[in-house]
């Protein structure tokens, strides 16, 4: 079997898992057998298909969809930003899954939990791998719609007098994306990112302006993936939502969505709307900035402000969308392989820490910090998970975050110096939140306010699920801090092909895509070099 | 024709919106399903009528009589890809809008209310 | 939610043989005239949703003995499984065949599409989530 | 030398930290066996780091020796390999031989404490190494590595006890202190490798050293910027004013760590960094010009403030944020030129003369608290009680003082030098600076003086009426142990401390020994340590300050002048920043996030709507308008149109829900017409079904929702009404326009061609349909389909789960039953 018809497998196994969940309502073993072997097949396959495709040249391989030839059918493209991608959101998917073992009731876990969350994992598998536009619009809905069902999952009174946020301003992203697929289908004749990729670079090389109209339209679509990656001032949706539900969803939730969002800035800016300086990237990228100023600063400063974990992780997740932002708004190839890098780290950690959060819920029995203390005493091994998935957060050297922020505040001080400042900031009240759950959880005195009764005390046994979803999720992490070295190889090459098409579009639409823009390029380049042939003498 | 089409997905627009912004939750669903009309009517906009001053019913629809040969002019029929583009916005819109009913419903029997200010209120209390 | 009218008791007896087959036909001449798995679906739900508004859940339910999710299971495998099969022939997911073949009686060769099993699975998944709500939600209202 | 020379280093790194942890797995019990091994970690590192310096010689400060490079992340610039020069070799030995010391203190100061000793010897372990990193790594961002792990174990350090909330308090404080000049750090470190060349830059120190003036553009601001971003992170580690207020606080950790951590070792790293940084850096104006005025300031404000405490730790505490300001100050000064070369002397005995005394000082301190108690006020002839523990302290208090013939009297003579010959280049300021050293000083004889008398019970010391309650913090026991311990290991408790406070009498009375050993290190030692006898043998200037200060310092010493427990105010700068982060924070976040979905809704839509005039400014092409014909060229189409707007219209205008019911499906019906108006037979057909679906479960809905009314003020209805007709027109207007660019339907066309039968494109292959929008649908786009029947698979499943059913569904079986049951009735 070729290579490239593989890589629908990312895709296929998480719908098909789903679809036997929808028929397993009742035999919840089974389901969770099957669901921890989809997410164990489909991280194996990422992790192989990267080592691989390390020595490849180009590192992509694309698969047609109907075998209809490429821009027509759908093309299904896994390049670097999309495996790196793939890896870590199988590995969260299946930390977070096995973690949802202990925590979600085993009532609620018979209602359709397994196939939600295998079909959550179909779409954003799908967003993370599609080529097409409209065909992202749909991999969004798909998650989108599963996490409308995660999100209200078990139905209290507190999530239902929040969801409706998520659910309407969501609503409104996904109109507005779904007008702007089709007006961009309107205004180029095509839906194919590498065919979107080549019209603009086409455009240029002919030194042709772009349809009126262009600038407006990625504006609309940048609306559309900042809201859905919770970037200043569209995020309103997650704090007040992602609390209120189950926490290993909600671990899931933080590690994939709003990386989703960014991966679609990330995917379609660079390449397409914002490529090359046009009037697009002239409004896009001063956006971008600001926008990622706030992020980062707004969000650190509301995560310090609670009081409570879950709410703390919850709105950091905010902070830390700001920093890919950041790697966007600077648009060059190392920053956004920097944002590559920030996201992968980003969704292992915060994911792992919404875990730990579950277990510190388990043995305090509320995520109120002023209603919890001396777990240090009581479980170090908890400790230890926090203590470095918290680190690792807030970028403290050697653990993930340190690796992703470095590049990002690096490429920053050329032109945006003063995000990169912000960054720095941010970087010190990020450690000043997780520093006051760390000393009020882990550290003071255990509160009186709880009285723990041997019965009531989480059963070891129950929990062993959550503390192996941490675990791995901690191993990763620990992964990307001290074998930063393989995981930026990649990430720089994701970084180099988003910020300079050619090899992207080639790739997807076969060897004789540009000889069009060479010849103009070439001519170009002529006519500029007998310009200044003019000018000298 | 465009015009008319750009007009009604405006007003639609405007309307949906002015609906979002209400108290009611009820509204705000009425406003989702005008969001939706405005969508697909945006779309549509884009596979340009193909006979400009008088389209006939079904005339260029893009059902093919016999194979479709290369020397056919493409403009005999409409743009099909927006079609097929606005069937899966349909389809999606209203498994969205189904939803979001069975969540009012659930919401209005668990919260007491529909009014958003009401449920703001009460979330700031549980929090 | 039941209407009791016996005309449109009645009237449904009759209409609803003819609309569940019509609503295979649309799905089956998809693929050349308007219709599909999407039209064929609805007015297959619709009639079903109908039906059981005049007759009552215990009717709908003797017409449809299976939980809609079961639809739903069948049809989002059979589009999967016709989607997956090329995969196992070396071919691209989703890659489509097309061809032709006689029927006994029939001087018209029988012009076939694998995509129709797809539009198949669409259909059901369709006719599941249509009847699966409206009953869900009518259930609500009991 | 070779690549094993970095495993080496980097063995002498790691040892303390692995063997501390390896302690871990000993039985609890097993104190002696615990100590000897995280002994033999500093002991490994000191051992190897002087067999690697005795084997490669102190390389010469123009050309820095680096071992050679084992790639980690070399993409990052950020790989293996070490520098041990003399300031990094000396830090190294320094490091590692006090924390052997350390080890053995820590032994006798928790005693039997099993559980204590368990927690310590790894932690201490770790800091150790983390240490040794910071001085050894000759990548700059290795450094920035080892120097946040520095933060980190000492937070965990000082948060020792971890049930007081007031330490954890401190620790956070401290922490946060730290962490925040560690991030500035790293973007200082990171600005200079930019600055440099990126990729190209430089990021070794040995590279910058070797480099200097050549490759390193002083005037480029990116490089005075992050000099001064490097300095930001070195004066908030070193507890340069005003960010010293966390190392009193530190005094919250048990005492081996204040007299490791918080004395001779980490608050160091930013005098460390800043001698890295001297050779490339001095050239700034703005090193003198920033560093003098902080070292100074700190010196001072350190120095007075320790006069007015009363705990012991917190008094050496103070004196040691002078002594750092101190340090600092020197190596502003070193800039300066003074007969054409850098005025700077010593430097490494000056930082190893402060680490002689000050670590014995606060080994002391700890064991006084321990037996006796911490405040000083309680030790009134405390002699007579632990003698050899006073006289200890004695000793180190008298070099405190920087008495004749301590080797910290030289340092001192060295500093006035400096300040003295600065005159050539700072014009009048040397008086003031003059003035702020012989204050500093003053304060420091007078705090042996005081020590003096009232440890030996001499009339002039300090009566514990002056005290005024809460000496209960001030003592040692809260550390947790029981019984004083006997035998050979409680002496364990002092006998550190005079192992090193000797080597302070060792310089002053032997210079030329002291010379022997501390010379190879210097980098700025022109001629030999002179003794004390030189220096009254040649009076200047200088010496007559230091022996008037050493006068008055007496005489306030005995005098009853400034003997209260002051609160230093800027313990009030961390809780403002605390208050200002949290509260502030939190009101500025809840200005957006208000909860309120109106508000959301309307900060998306500005945002969509600022960008997108924005966009509109830059693209003017887009606002022309539209060459098209008349827009009333088809009656049907206007008519529907006009409903179309018409039912919208009228939606939110109508209350009764049945009516909007209604006038919700005529505009769904009208918008099914307009598909039919463009040939969309199947979008027409498929609207209505769900039209038509989507109205049942309208009605359902309603029914299943409370009847209520909605009110809103007019007020309201006006701005929603302004932002609905903006953003409708935006997308209105850009329908208009993207309809209007002319672009041709590529892959219409292509699927209009190649529905049916195929081309050469695809080998002949065609959809086999006539349908092209099914075919579309179910096959060259069938992916989408895929999804689509997905997301209502997924719809039907939240709604399925949002309703559990309360009943079970009616088997086939009951149902047959019920079946039979109604027949029979």
């Amino acid at each position: 079997m070729k290579l490239e018809n593989l890589i629908i497998l990312f895709v296929a196994i998480p719908m098909g898992t789903g679809v036997i969940g929808v028929l397993l309502k009742q035999r919840v073993q089974i389901a969770r057998v099957l669901g921890v072997l989809s997410f164990l097949a489909t991280s194996a396959l990422a992790v192989g298909l990267l080592v691989h495709l390390r020595s490849h040249p180009t590192g992509i391989l694309v698969s047609q969809m109907g075998a209809w030839p490429a821009p027509f059918g759908i093309s299904v493209v896994f390049d670097s930003l999309s495996g790196l991608l793939l890896a870590a959101s199988s590995l969260v998917a299946l930390g977070c899954y096995v973690h949802s073992f202990s925590t979600v009731e085993p009532t609620a876990e018979k209602r359709y939990f397994h196939a939600l969350v295998q079909l959550l994992m179909f779409g954003v598998n799908l967003a993370f791998l599609t080529g097409d536009l409209f065909n992202l619009f749909v991999s969004f809905e798909i998650m989108l719609m599963a996490s409308y069902c995660l999100l209200t999952f078990g139905g209290t009174r507190l999530q239902m007098t929040q969801a409706y946020k998520y659910v309407l301003l969501n609503l409104i992203g996904s109109t507005v994306f779904v007008i702007g697929a089709g007006l961009v289908y309107g205004m180029t004749g095509t839906l194919n990112f590498a065919d979107l990729a080549l019209f603009v670079a086409e455009r240029q090389a002919q030194g042709r302006a772009l349809p009126p109209g262009f600038a407006a339209l990625s504006i609309a679509l940048l609306l559309v993936f900042g809201l859905k990656g919770a970037i200043f001032p569209l995020w309103f949706w997650l704090p007040d939502t992602y609390y209120t539900c189950n926490v290993s969803i909600a671990g899931l939730f933080a590690g994939m969505l709003t990386k989703v969002g960014i991966y679609a800035i990330a995917r379609t800016f660079p390449m397409i709307f914002a490529h090359g300086g046009s009037d697009a990237a002239k409004i896009v990228m001063p956006i971008l900035a600001i926008s990622a100023a706030f992020t980062m600063f707004l969000g650190v400063l509301g995560a310090v402000s609670h009081h409570n974990i879950r709410r703390i992780l919850a709105v950091h997740v905010i902070s830390q969308v700001g920093y890919m932002v950041f790697g966007l708004a600077l648009m060059t190839q190392i920053a956004l392989a920097g944002c590559l890098f920030y996201m992968i780290q980003h969704m292992v950690v915060k994911s792992c820490l919404f875990l730990c959060c579950g277990i510190i819920e388990r043995h305090t029995g509320t995520d109120d910090l002023d209603r919890s203390g001396g777990l240090l005493r009581r479980d170090w091994y908890l400790a230890l998970v926090f203590f470095i998935a918290a680190m690792s957060l807030v970028g403290l050297p050697p653990l993930s975050g340190f690796f992703g922020k470095l590049v990002i505040v690096r490429e920053g001080w050329d032109t945006r110096w003063w995000l990169s400042i912000f960054g720095l900031l941010t970087g010190a009240l990020t450690l000043l939140s997780m520093l006051k759950i760390w000393s009020y959880c882990f550290w003071s005195p255990q509160a009186a306010a709880i009285e723990r009764t041997p019965e009531n005390l989480p059963n070891r046994g129950s929990l062993r699920p959550a503390y192996a979803g941490a675990t791995l999720l901690v191993l990763v992490a620990l992964f990307l801090g001290f074998g930063a070295q393989p995981v930026y190889e990649i990430a720089f090459r994701a970084g180099r092909q988003l910020a300079d098409p050619d090899e992207y579009i080639v790739a997807v639409l076969g060897p004789g895509a540009l000889d069009e823009v060479a010849k103009y390029r070439a001519t170009s380049a002529q006519l500029a070099a007998g310009r200044a042939a003019e000018v000298t003498p | 024709m465009t015009i008319i089409l750009s007009i009604c997905v405006a007003v639609t627009f405007a309307v949906s919106i002015y609906l979002m912004t209400g108290r009611e939750l009820k509204s705000i669903a009425m406003g989702v399903f005008l969001l939706g009309h405005a969508a697909n009517l945006s779309i549509i906009a884009m596979s340009r009528t193909p006979v400009r001053h008088e389209p006939q019913l079904l005339k260029g629809a893009p059902i093919l009589t016999e194979a479709f040969d290369a020397a056919r002019p493409m403009s005999s029929i409409v743009d099909p890809l927006p079609q097929a583009l606005i069937l899966t916005a349909i389809v999606i819109g209203f498994a969205v809008m189904a939803f979001l009913l069975s969540l009012l419903v659930l919401t209005s029997r668990k919260a007491g209310t529909l009014n958003v200010e009401q449920l703001a209120a009460e979330a700031m209390q549980g929090a | 939610m039941t209407i009791s009218s016996p005309v449109l008791r009645n009237s449904m007896r009759l209409i609803l043989p003819i609309t569940l087959l019509y609503a295979m036909y649309a799905m089956l001449k998809g693929h050349h005239e308007p219709g599909g798995g999407f039209i064929g679906g609805m007015i297959f739900a619709t009639a079903i949703c109908t039906y059981r508004m005049s007759h009552g859940a215990l009717a709908q339910l003797r017409l449809m003995p299976v939980h809609p999710r079961v639809l739903i299971f069948l049809g989002l495998g059979l589009a999967l499984g016709t989607s997956v099969i090329p995969l196992l022939l070396g071919e691209p997911f989703l890659r489509s065949a097309v061809g032709e073949f006689h029927l006994p009686f029939s001087s018209h060769p029988f012009h076939y599409a694998s995509a129709m099993a797809f539009d198949l699975g669409v259909m059901l998944v369709v006719v599941g989530v249509g009847v699966g709500m409206i009953t869900q939600l009518s259930e609500e209202l009991e | 030398m070779t690549t094993s020379e970095t495993i080496w280093l980097l063995l002498c790194i790691l040892a303390p930290a692995a063997l501390g942890c390896a302690t871990l797995w000993l039985p609890k019990r097993a104190i002696a066996a615990r100590t000897l091994i995280a002994l033999l970690g500093p002991v490994a590192s000191f051992v190897i780091l002087a067999q690697h310096l005795a084997a490669h010689g102190v390389s010469a400060p123009e050309a820095p020796a680096a071992t050679p490079v084992i790639e980690w992340i070399p993409v990052l610039h950020l790989n293996l390999s070490f520098l041990a020069d003399g300031l990094g070799g000396f830090f190294g030995l320094l490091v590692s031989g006090i924390g052997a010391l350390i080890v053995l203190y820590a032994r006798g100061y928790f005693g039997r404490d099993e559980a204590a000793l368990f927690r310590f010897f790894p932690t201490l372990g770790f800091f150790t190494t983390a240490m040794m990193g910071i001085v050894l790594a000759d990548y700059m961002l290795l450094t920035v590595l080892f120097w946040e792990l520095t933060s980190i174990s000492s937070f965990l350090l000082i948060g020792w006890d971890r049930d007081d909330r007031h330490a954890v308090k401190l620790a956070m404080q401290a922490f946060f202190t730290t962490g925040l000049g560690g991030m500035f750090l790293m973007g200082g470190v990171l600005m200079f490798g930019y600055a440099t060349g990126g990729d190209g830059g430089l990021w070794r120190w040995s590279e910058v050293l070797s480099a200097g003036a050549g490759r390193i553009d002083v005037s480029d601001p990116l490089i005075v910027w992050s000099f001064i971003l490097m300095l930001f992170g070195a004066a908030t580690k070193s507890a340069q004013w005003p960010f010293h207020y966390w190392l009193p606080g530190a005094m919250a950790a048990p005492t081996p760590v204040s007299a490791f951590l918080h004395s001779a070792t980490m608050v160091k790293a930013g005098v460390f960094l800043t001698g890295r940084m001297f050779p490339v850096f001095a050239a700034l104006e703005w090193w003198s010009d920033l560093i003098i005025p902080l070292g100074a300031i700190t010196m001072v404000a350190g120095a007075t403030i320790a006069l007015n405490q009363h705990d012991l730790k917190r008094i050496f505490a103070y004196t040691t944020v002078s002594q750092l300001g101190l340090l600092m100050c020197m190596y502003g000064l070193g800039s300066l030129e003074y007969h054409g070369h850098a005025n700077i002397e010593w430097d490494i005995t000056q930082i190893a003369n402060h680490a002689f005394y000050k670590a014995p000082l606060f080994i002391i301190a700890g064991a006084l608290g321990h037996y006796i108690s911490r405040d000083i006020t309680q030790l009134g002839g405390a002699i007579r009680k632990r003698p050899a523990m006073v006289i200890t302290m004695l000793l180190a208090g008298y070099a405190l003082a920087a008495g004749p013939g301590t080797i910290s009297f030289q340092a001192k003579e060295f500093f006035l030098y400096a300040i003295y010959h600065a005159q050539e280049s700072i014009g009048p300021w040397w008086m003031l600076l003059m003035a702020m050293a012989a204050v500093t000083a003053v304060c420091n004889v007078a705090i042996f003086v005081r020590l003096l008398t009232t440890l030996m019970g001499w009339p002039g010391g300090m009566k514990p009426a002056a005290a005024h309650g809460a000496h209960d913090e001030h003592d040692d026991h809260a550390h947790g142990h029981g019984e004083h311990e006997h035998g050979p290991w409680a002496h364990l408790i002092w006998i550190p401390g005079l192992a090193l406070v000797l080597l302070q009498y060792v310089g002053g009375l032997a210079p030329g020994l002291w010379g022997q050993w501390f010379a190879p290190l210097e980098s700025h030692a022109a001629e030999a340590i002179p003794t004390a006898l030189h220096a009254f043998m040649h009076p200047t200037l200088p010496l007559y300050v230091s022996l008037a200060c050493m006068a008055i310092g007496a005489a306030v010493g005995l005098s009853p002048l400034m003997r209260g427990a002051i609160v230093d105010m800027h313990d009030r700068i961390y809780p403002a920043m605390y208050w200002l982060a949290v509260t502030g924070g939190g009101r500025a976040f809840r200005t957006v996030q208000t909860g309120r979905f109106r508000h959301y809704i309307i900060f998306v839509l500005l945002a969509f709507l600022g960008a997108y005039v924005a966009s509109m400014a830059l693209d003017p092409e887009m606002l022309r308008w539209p060459a098209v014909e008349s827009a009333f060229e088809f009656i049907p189409g206007v008519l529907l149109g006009v409903i179309i707007c018409a039912t919208a219209i009228l939606m939110p205008i109508v209350q009764s829900r049945v009516v909007r019911v209604i006038i919700l499906g005529s505009c769904g019906f009208s918008v099914v017409g307009m598909y039919l108006l463009y040939q969309a037979p199947d979008l027409a057909l498929t609207q209505l079904m769900f039209e038509i679906i989507s109205v049942i479960l309208f009605v359902l809905v309603l029914r299943l929702l409370p009847d209520t009314k909605e009110t809103d003020r007019a007020s309201g209805r006006w701005w929603r009404f302004t932002l609905g007709t903006l953003t409708g027109v935006a997308i209105g207007w850009l329908t208009l326009v993207a309809a209007q660019s002319g672009a041709e339907p590529k892959l219409g066309e292509w699927f209009a061609r190649h529905s049916y039968t195929g081309t050469e494109a695809t080998d002949g292959r065609g959809g086999g349909g006539r349908n092209i929008v099914n075919v579309i649908l179910v096959d060259f786009r069938g992916f989408d389909t895929l999804g689509e029947i997905t997301v209502l698979s997924i719809a039907a499943l939240g709604v399925f789960s949002l309703f559990p059913r309360r009943k079970p569904m009616p088997t086939q079986l009951e149902f047959e039953e019920q079946i039979a049951g109604g027949a029979a009735r």
